[in-house]
């Protein structure tokens, strides 16, 4: 598990967010909802950064600055290189019958890559401004809301839905479909289960989000299997 | 010799990075399992990383049944880290970890998460010392006024080796809320902000003890590993540097030998020491030390 | 309230510093002269400034016929910063400076380039709570292994004030010679790598004592600067900073002016613990905090 | 005492050395000998400098990249600003008859500032190599000498020395000529006298460099005057 150093292809604006256009170098893509860790240049730890696109010979990310780090990832340049270290975690799965993506902000970040992978699904895609729904261009068959609708308001059932957002907007989606499979978030220090940082609730207990996730069932509480012996106290 | 720190590496998930390191080194084992503290416990800060885990861990009964023995099956020897809330606390884990194949104890006397047993450091490498004859390793905090005194009466104690440092204690605020970044409030700093700080640490330890010392704070280059060294440490553990770069311990390896051949040292084990070899001028010596103010031409 | 860090200038070689300044805080006096450790007594080391100075000082006799008159013509009010290596000397000190215009005697309890007499904290404060009327304020050291129990045996002892917080220990190596760049070896650590440990110091004073705090520690800008007022500092004191930068008090008091307005305060001082709104969580009582997770839209 | 913001004009090698000449801004270019604390970005003290030549609008400063801050110095880019306090110090008296400057390595700093206010004189400069003697170049009517040769081998009497270079070099100098005047170097945190960190033996105690210097007269052991109240014991 050694970090790649990637050289920057190029950084392109994509409403207020940066699409980091990265040499794929050794790595390989893995599954969509798998993430990377990304070094940004000066700091100490990387960041986690879902993978958003797969071209042949790059991977590149969608990121979202709002702060240190993500500004620092932002601010790459053409040329310049980058430690890498994945891809990590445990993606979507993708055998489903009827898939919708289900996005909020920055959210919509792996879903170009898993809407490609599962044959461009519909998806339903919600914004703070009409600057971020820039982003809904990445995605094929794409719906969007702008605040203060929200993307679960639109959700009919009948969908094997895939989410990834803001927190409570999963909640919510959880609450609605207890099937779907939600994507989460936590701030990461290592991404491979080595610092027990990201530990979250998961099925009533702490757990690191890196090795059980960061893609759960819906119903998280309670709901996750029994942990493996070795994490069983995260 | 390189090896993790405790609390940075799951080699059970990441076995490939625990392969290449000459020991590895468990996450704090405890009497009792515990969660750890509420999230965050996590915030990158000033050239540092604080954190609040909380010493989460499965309790000693399920790290010997569940997570010990495959651990031994790894390769490296194990070295087990172990805390508690009182002597009696580490004792009982010595009384267990004695009849394994673990190859060291490592106390930890100084995560500043939990309550801090500093004063009773002798106290708990004595109970320890009762319990096993496996070598002990104190792990101490910088944040004592004399650490090299602590260290002192954890040798006349019986410790083998000591283990420099852990983290010491610090706040990031959230910059929009102004509020604690971490669920803990504070949290402990480590990376390289730390890395002074280690160096003074097991400089003043290796002339107080003349001890094994594992060296660690903010490495993150063969070089950091080095000075480590030439301040006194007879092993490097690697920390924080593995969660932005798991292939640490093969590159550090290497520039580690890389660095000490720059500098003349056969081996890195060579250097050992080797800032001490003048002695530090005294007080109100300024003519002798003037020598170092001379520039080549 | 912005000050300089005892130490960090000299208001008569540079008055139009000294001027900009709320306070003026002296160079730590002692009871006899000392002319301080030999040179090399500085070097940058990571994110850090180390230096081993050595209380150099002209005695308490010079500085109050010599010093003290002409620094009480500057205009700001004069904090003398008092050290010693017993309670006594201290005591001595506070007599002399009673019969003065000095407006706040500071307590250095923590300079770790003499010997540290912390565990006496308390005697020491009660000691010059004997012989002077004037605020005494008690300079701590973060490298304790529970500061915030310190500030409250201070606090009982008659302190009106924490100044928080000194250097910690930090050692630095020479590239080419592997030897300390400065002459005694280690030395104290300032400057950013100190921002987060000072923070945490703060954060746990102001929460044990309550006493008016002036807080120092790697303060650059105007944000740093609220950070520790929302921690609980009532005063900031500017270190390391003044050397790179001497119009720092002008610019770090605009921009916490500044600052201060951004996150809704009137004034910074009513930014005061902050930090502090919220309790922080309890160890495993992860649902409330998960709030802290949610991310806007 | 504000420091300045200055912007990069130009950074020229000169031999191993790098000449960053700077624009002057609100700053007076002060006496020779006299120095500025430049700040080198991204650390946390800056470095004396002796200003080297003071054209018109522009401060210009010979670096020797020995360590991390002049490494960092001589590798600013031309529109970079950097952060300049000074003058500060003392400078050469000079009011000399016949004036001879002395010079060793990177001493050979302020020569090229101190030669056009003496009008040219004689200078008599030691380097290690020649590469390093390219910096000659600055000084009019010099002599090199390279090592093993010492400049003080061909030092003839009868002339004010003024010298700049190591303090080997800088010692025998003041023997030999017991009036020169020697610009002495130490570590230096802040040049105005707030830190004690230069402190070196004058007049058999210890004093602050920046404030009884840099330049001092040759017999520094005892025979510096004794020092104002305020710094007596510094
Ligand atoms: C598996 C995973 C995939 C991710 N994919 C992407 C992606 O594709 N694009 C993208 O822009 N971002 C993504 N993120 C979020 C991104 O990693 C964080 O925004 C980033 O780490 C913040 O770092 P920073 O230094 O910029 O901000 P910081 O200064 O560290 O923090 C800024 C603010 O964000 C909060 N914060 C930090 N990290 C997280 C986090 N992970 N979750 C919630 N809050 C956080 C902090 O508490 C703080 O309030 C992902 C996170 C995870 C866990
Ligand atoms: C008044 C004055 C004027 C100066 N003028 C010039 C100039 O015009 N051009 C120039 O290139 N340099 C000049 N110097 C020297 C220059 O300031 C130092 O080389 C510089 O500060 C070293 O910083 P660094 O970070 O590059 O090296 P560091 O990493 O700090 O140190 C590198 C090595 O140099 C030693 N060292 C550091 N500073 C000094 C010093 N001041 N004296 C002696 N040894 C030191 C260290 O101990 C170390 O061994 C001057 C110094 C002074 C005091
Ligand atoms: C996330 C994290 C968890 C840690 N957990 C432990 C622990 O359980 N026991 C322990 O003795 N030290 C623990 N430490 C401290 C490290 O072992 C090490 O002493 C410290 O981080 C300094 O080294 P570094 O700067 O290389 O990280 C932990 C450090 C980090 C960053
Ligand atoms: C060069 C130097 C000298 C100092 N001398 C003293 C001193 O005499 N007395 C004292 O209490 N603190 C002294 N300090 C500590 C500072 O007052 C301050 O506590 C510390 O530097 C942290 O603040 P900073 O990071 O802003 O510098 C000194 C610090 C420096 C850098
Ligand atoms: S991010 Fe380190 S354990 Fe999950
Ligand atoms: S350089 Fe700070 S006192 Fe001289």
């Amino acid at each position: 598990m050694s970090p790649a150093r990637l050289r920057v292809l190029g950084v392109e604006r994509v409403g207020p967010y940066a699409l980091l256009r990265l040499g794929r170098g050794p790595l390989d893509p893995g599954t969509p909802g798998q993430f990377f860790m990304l070094r940004p240049p000066g700091l100490v730890v990387p960041r986690p950064m879902s993978l958003c696109l797969a071209p042949p010979g790059e991977l590149a990310f969608l990121v979202d600055p709002v702060g240190a780090g993500t500004r620092a990832l932002a601010g790459l340049e053409r040329g310049d290189g980058v430690h890498v270290v994945g891809p990590l975690g445990n993606g979507f799965r993708l055998d489903v019958q009827r898939p919708l993506l289900l996005g909020g902000g920055i959210g919509v970040a792996p879903f170009p890559f898993l809407s490609a992978r599962l044959g461009r699904p519909p998806a339903l895609l919600g914004f703070r401004t009409a600057q971020h729904a820039e982003a809904a261009a990445l995605v094929p068959n794409a719906e969007v809301v702008l605040e203060p609708t929200l993307v679960t308001e639109l959700l009919s059932p009948g969908f094997d839905v895939l989410a990834c957002g803001p927190e409570p907007m999963l909640e919510a989606v959880g609450r609605l479909e207890p099937a779907a499979q939600l994507a989460w978030e936590a701030p990461m220090a290592c991404g491979f289960g080595a610092c027990y940082g990201c530990a979250v609730e998961i099925g009533g207990r702490l757990a690191r989000l890196c090795v059980e996730g960061p893609v759960l069932g819906g119903r998280v509480r309670g709901q996750i299997p029994a942990m493996a012996g070795k994490v069983a106290a995260a | 010799m390189i090896l993790n720190a405790s609390g940075c590496l799951d080699p059970l998930v990441a076995p490939d990075v625990a392969r290449r390191l000459d020991a590895v080194v468990t996450k704090t084992v405890t009497p009792l399992p515990r969660e750890g503290n509420a999230p965050v416990r996590i915030a990158e800060t000033d050239s540092g990383l604080l954190n609040s885990i909380g010493l989460a861990n499965p309790g000693i009964d399920r790290f010997l049944a569940d997570v010990l023995p495959p651990l031994l099956e790894l390769g490296p020897p194990v070295w087990v880290s172990v805390g508690g809330f009182s002597a009696a606390d580490y004792a009982r884990s010595c009384t267990r970890l004695d009849a394994t194949a673990a190859a060291v104890v490592e106390l930890n006397l100084s995560c500043p998460n939990v309550a801090a047993p500093e004063d009773e450091a002798a106290a708990i490498v004595a109970a320890a010392r009762a319990e096993t004859d496996k070598p002990l390793y104190a792990k101490l905090s910088p944040a004592l006024p004399d650490i090299a005194a602590v260290a002192g009466a954890a040798a006349e104690a019986g410790a083998d080796g000591l283990s420099l440092v852990n983290t010491i204690r610090g706040l990031a605020l959230d910059p929009a809320t102004l509020r604690p970044r971490l669920a803990t409030g504070t949290g402990g700093l480590s990376g390289p902000a730390l890395r002074p700080v280690a160096l003074a640490a097991v400089h003043a330890c290796f002339r107080a003890t003349g001890l094994p010392i594992v060296g660690m704070g903010g490495v993150e280059t063969g070089r950091h590993a080095l000075e480590l060294i030439a301040a006194g440490a007879s092993a490097v553990a690697l920390g924080t540097v593995l969660f932005a770069d798991p292939g640490a311990p093969d590159r550090v390896r290497a520039e580690l030998a890389e660095e000490a051949a720059l500098h003349g040292f056969g081996t890195p084990a060579a250097a050992r020491g080797a800032s001490h070899e003048r002695v530090a001028a005294a007080v109100n010596g300024p003519r002798a030390e003037r020598e170092r103010l001379r520039l080549k031409l």
